[in-house]
């Protein structure tokens, strides 16, 4: 007997959701150019950008109606976090989007969430559940004056001066922080399965957010390739004629598109079905990962001397290719939570 | 942007259950597909013609010159897939009809259009492609076959290859030399030959995939010129732009005169049979059987291990790749991916994974071990995946136009 | 301290390697053509030519003097069985080498050996110890007359005529059989540690020849498509002038090299440092698998149809280049067992 | 064929002991690593001058005038091991010398090998390479540099990139435009020019792998013609016959005015710099370090799970591949398993693995987020790895002349 269902197989946007795209392309490209991305490093944060950004309600956006915000879908953070990830702004975009609205979902004082909403106040999240004495390395920990996380079956959140940043590959603001003390900056903002699932739930979002974040940059590099291949000449043609240049940029631009349908698909599932979205977030942050560091390093590649030097726009990509994606761990555990998901005996989530 | 499932009115589900499933048992029995994967055909004329009968064939036919009314699309949905969920990795259907159809459609004469256009909707027409050569594949315009006009009748002499299912055709659609001092591509004339006049031989070529494909042998074969698809010497520009609109490769700035237009086309009008999309999972599937099924020495099952199902994942992945990815990126990456993936998938299973499909302790029906052989033709048939990459780069991504595409 | 520790690194072949290594090509080259590879199919044995080899001493060559044997180191048999490979003769020289030097190390009853040498018989191994009644599927096992194996701490032989051959991808006279059942055709021929270690010597030596076969493949496939994409126009000019097929044959050419370096070192360490082999065969093994793989696929790919065709000779490579190594298993598990060789807290040998 | 252990006289063992590991505890101190770590100039002059002072360059002087001894290969293979195992990631001597050393002993004046020889024996005159610029890389012969003769005096115009060890060294070995009529292979001069003198600039580019390499801009800059290397115009065929004996990729058809003969030389030339063979065993023992080390919350180390050690396994091949696999392939191989492997490596220590090194909580040193920023320029130092493809397929392999090496 067949399963009869069939389901729809529509990855077409709407023209909102162009729209969009459109708005926040042209606002991250006039707003954060290169050399804004170049002049936050090595913090890799924009204090002025950021306040325009969360003024312009690019937190607000994310959240419920509720609590003041715009109610936006995740399919259509997921587009302004790809145009994010194109131009690599130096803003803590998804971690604040992911941490304001796992904080607005289980309920936090009103307050905070408000804060978060105007950007008067940023918070992140720790990707991984805390254990005794365990530190981590926290996304935009260096400059949230919020970090949530989870310890035990605990959802707790630590408000005050962020700690010293941490140098490193991304050139983000890493610090390493333990919520697991319970020292005076602590609060328990939910607690038992609720607090396990909605912190669950936003680990995916994150995922599905720098999926669509990766496949920008992937994008951009891809772009950028493609132009610099275009002008450049060598033997007396443009370089882009050589097949071990093109071949690879054509499949670079065939991930970016396989990788983009899978970040987008697994937004919608997280939005309208998201005890379905598991696979999908999974499948999605991989792929994502694994094109946008394709692009890159060929980029360079392709960009020859100059894609290795500081100057080049492309080690900028590269740098936040690996460097961002690994802030949620090894890709592979990612893969081995797809496996188990799939074909384990029991369901992971 | 929509996965949501389709809410299915009643008669919707009558149609499947009652329609559909009969249909596919019958048409598509466990024997005919035996028949199939034993012998190689590359499609079941039966299984056509018994579409066409029903008016399930009118997707490609609905162009015509009658009102045949075709399903609509999700009555279409559902008969392609329990027509994959039966027939699995075997094409029950020559993907190469509806490209004739469509070029009869638009360049056949209008007798030409009478006489076979009824036979072709009705499904008990089937045509087959002759644009390769042994001397030619991927440089689809430099072939040697060539047409002599003869009063009223074309006279031809050449041999093609790859056409597959022409044993089991009644025409073959042929490009031809017209004119030896015209230009590669203004001197190409197609026609659609009956595989039954005299001078056609058709000699099987068995592959590595163990389907059969064919030589079809062109000796002074006769041809009327009704048969003609399109202008003299303008074939090139026939193969192409009947099917400018629906190739996705254009970036507007191509002309139908582009030296790789056919391929691509060839590659987009063969549709469901080319995109390599339907295997993958059927190959995955075999392989998680597999791994629920095969018992270890403790007992304990392939699917057991974490390390299996790191491996599964990882091909599972590919194959969700392979199978989104949008057109023209979606065959490359299908082929690629396949490739990878079955070998890998056969690797897994070790030893027993090279025993063929029958065989005492085939492992998963052989399905790995016929894939393995299978996917490597999917990166040359209708065109190397070299070639849709040129294609790719320049029409799709405006990279500057490779050599090779320059010197003609 | 420095561990003042120097070794040779000297891959270059004696005069007389290399005359064996030309002797052996020119012999397998007008012997065993495709035509006769073919012919063969799909048992892929050849009894005419296995007896013009043996009666030419290809397995006596490899058995010490002391059975009537030439006693040519190992470095030797893996140049024999490189041109082996490149032939795909159909007749089992690895398992009849490995299989005959196995009964001739533990000693097995004179007759055995020496009929072995003489070609009248022909004995192979099963790769894997046997566990009760579990078969397994035996290289050669289809036409050999003696099977040799390991049952507990057995070592096993059984004589008599040979099981119908199972159809497989390589086209080898395979077929199933278990030695665990004691029945009247079996004999033990050695017991305790030292058959457990002659026997895992013997499996390391089948894939140290088996590595240099596979280099032989691997090479043979690249040979083949070099001239045909030198020969092959499109577009007017020869397609081997494109980088999407130049560039993957020097990819496969630098393979084999290394590949073959592999296999002959292992070779070598087999021969006069045994102790300090496993390694480097785990590596051979898995390179040689690789490169023949990829040199046959990517092979068939650079014909285009016709390599595609049964009419090809790149078709006889690529289903012997996965077929014949993975009688050894997956490779996969090779590359565990190098992991845990290198990393592991316990030594596996 | 000999793997052995070498047996090493008493005289060799103190050789070793008692000068080998006390100079390079001296002389690659870790304060002097540290310092080169940080700053990243590409060599250490004070290293190298040491080496010549033993008289331990040899291999670079043995063809000069004079009749300096050099180590026999044994002490040689020890002085290198014992570098190499001090200095690990880093590269101490600049591999340019050896190049300049060879390029002058054999078209040099005779005032020009009195002037340099002994400095360059001695080491402490250091020399770089200037064939790069902005607008060439991988097409060496495109240069636009271009000196004119002003009687006995070349004056120069133009820039170099990628002159590594420039602000450091005293001479760079440049390419420069002599004749605008001639073809492009038939219009270059070598020259060496003093980077003291006047119009002669260095500016320092940092790379994505850490280290400063450099541009040097040539204005109005004046050199003797004694300081030119082989006859006017035939600078191609000095830069590239020079070392034609030593490239290992002539099939001996192969012209000196092949396009590509500079690169290959380069590459060859810069030997051990240039090779990626040493980087790849510090990046694999650092990530086996850090397995070692790491613990787990079930107090288990990470090595003690199969699947870490599976992935090293897999790594450590291709570790192995990279370093045995015979020129002209190993540059090759080596750089896209290094990319492959260093992220691979990266990837497996998690998010406290883009730590950078000096950083808290830094991974195994940094040794790995450093790696993977390293690797990416081995495919393009000394000439891209599609170069060195082309040369090899056709050289080497003997198939038909890429288009892109015979438009010129």
């Amino acid at each position: 007997m067949s399963p009869r269902v069939i389901r729809r197989q529509d990855y077409s946007l709407s023209e909102e959701q162009l729209q969009l795209s459109k708005v926040f392309a042209s606002l991250f490209e006039r707003e954060s150019p290169s050399v804004r991305v170049r002049a936050a490093e090595p913090v890799g944060f924009d204090a002025d950008l950021w306040q325009q950004l969360t003024g312009a309600g690019v937190i607000s956006m994310a959240l419920p109606e509720a609590v003041g915000g715009d109610d936006a879908t995740l399919v259509d953070l997921a587009l302004v976090a790809e145009e994010f990830g194109r131009s690599m702004a130096p803003v803590p975009l998804i971690d604040a989007m992911t941490a304001a609205r796992l904080l607005a979902a289980v309920g936090a004082p009103e307050g905070v969430v408000r804060a978060l909403a105007a950007g008067t106040k940023t918070a992140t999240i720790a990707l991984h559940p805390f254990h005794a004495r365990e530190r981590q390395l926290i996304s935009s920990g260096a400059m949230a004056d919020i970090v949530v996380g989870l310890d035990g079956d605990a959802l707790v959140m630590s408000e005050g001066p962020p700690p010293a940043a941490v140098a490193n590959l991304a050139c983000a603001p890493l610090a390493w922080r333990d919520l697991s003390t319970n020292d005076h900056t602590r609060s328990i903002v939910a607690e038992g399965l609720a607090a396990e699932l909605a912190f669950a739930h936003a680990v995916l979002e994150w995922k599905a957010l720098m999926a669509a974040a990766q496949t920008g940059i992937a994008n951009g590099a891809r772009i950028l390739a493609s132009e610099y291949v275009t002008e450049r000449h060598a033997f007396g043609v443009p370089i882009g004629t050589f097949q071990a240049i093109s071949h690879p940029i054509v499949d670079i631009a065939a991930g970016v598109e396989g990788a983009r349908r899978l970040a987008l698909r697994a937004a919608w599932f997280l939005e309208h079905e998201p005890e379905c979205a598991l696979g999908d977030v999974l499948m999605a942050f991989v792929a994502a990962s694994d094109v946008a560091n394709r692009a890159a390093s060929f980029g360079i590649h392709a960009l020859g001397g100059l894609g290795f030097t500081l100057e080049s726009d492309m080690q900028l990509y590269f740098r936040r290719a690996r460097g961002w994606t690994l802030l949620a761990g090894d890709p592979q555990a990612d893969l081995q939570q797809l496996g188990d998901h799939l074909y384990g005996p029991e369901p992971t989530h | 942007m929509d996965f949501g499932i389709v809410e299915l009115a009643p008669d919707v589900i009558a149609f499947w259950d009652t329609e559909v499933v009969p249909f596919m048992e019958e048409f598509l029995s466990d024997e005919v597909l035996e028949q199939e994967r034993h012998h190689g055909n590359g499609f079941v004329p039966e299984y056509r013609r018994a579409l066409g009968a029903k008016g399930w064939l009118a997707n490609a036919t609905s162009n015509g010159d009658d009102d045949t009314v075709g399903l609509d699309p999700l009555r279409a949905a559902i008969v392609a897939a329990e027509e994959s969920r039966r027939a699995r990795s075997l094409f029950p259907v020559l993907g190469s009809n509806d490209l004739v159809t469509t070029v009869v459609n638009q360049f056949g004469s209008a007798e030409l259009r009478e006489h076979i256009g009824p036979g072709l909707r009705r499904g008990d027409i089937h045509c087959c492609l002759g644009y390769t050569e042994p001397d030619c594949g991927s440089d689809a315009a430099a072939i040697r076959t060539r047409a002599i006009r003869d009063g009223d009748e074309w006279v031809i002499n050449g041999q093609k290859m790859f056409s597959t299912g022409a044993h089991l055709c009644q025409y073959v659609m042929v490009t031809a030399r017209t004119n030896p001092d015209a230009s590669k591509h203004q001197s190409i004339t197609v026609l659609l030959v009956p595989l039954e006049h005299p001078g056609v031989e058709v000699q099987g070529i068995a592959t590595l995939g163990g389907e059969r494909t064919n030589f079809v042998y062109l000796d002074e074969a006769r041809v009327a010129d009704e048969y003609r698809l399109g202008p003299v010497d303008q074939g090139w520009q026939v193969a192409s732009g009947s099917l400018a609109a629906e190739h996705g490769m254009s970036d507007g700035s191509a002309t139908h005169s582009d030296v790789d237009q056919t391929t691509v086309d060839v590659i987009e009008a063969l549709g469901r049979s080319l995109s390599w999309r339907d295997e993958f999972p059927v190959v995955l599937a075999a392989a998680e059987r597999w791994a629920r099924n095969a018992q270890r020495r403790d007992r304990s099952y392939e699917i057991d291990d974490p390390a299996v199902r790191l491996r599964l994942a990882r091909i599972a992945l590919d194959c969700e790749v392979a199978r989104i990815t949008p057109d023209p990126y979606g065959r490359v990456v299908a082929s690629d991916l396949l490739i990878r993936g079955t070998d890998e998938l056969l690797a897994m299973i070790g030893a027993a994974g090279v025993v063929t499909a029958g065989e005492d302790g085939a492992v998963a029906d052989g399905v790995l071990e016929w894939a393995h052989r299978f996917a490597q033709g999917t990166s040359i048939y209708g065109g190397t995946t070299d070639i849709q990459r040129n294609l790719i780069a320049e029409h799709v991504l405006g990279l500057p136009r490779h050599r090779g595409a320059l010197k003609r």
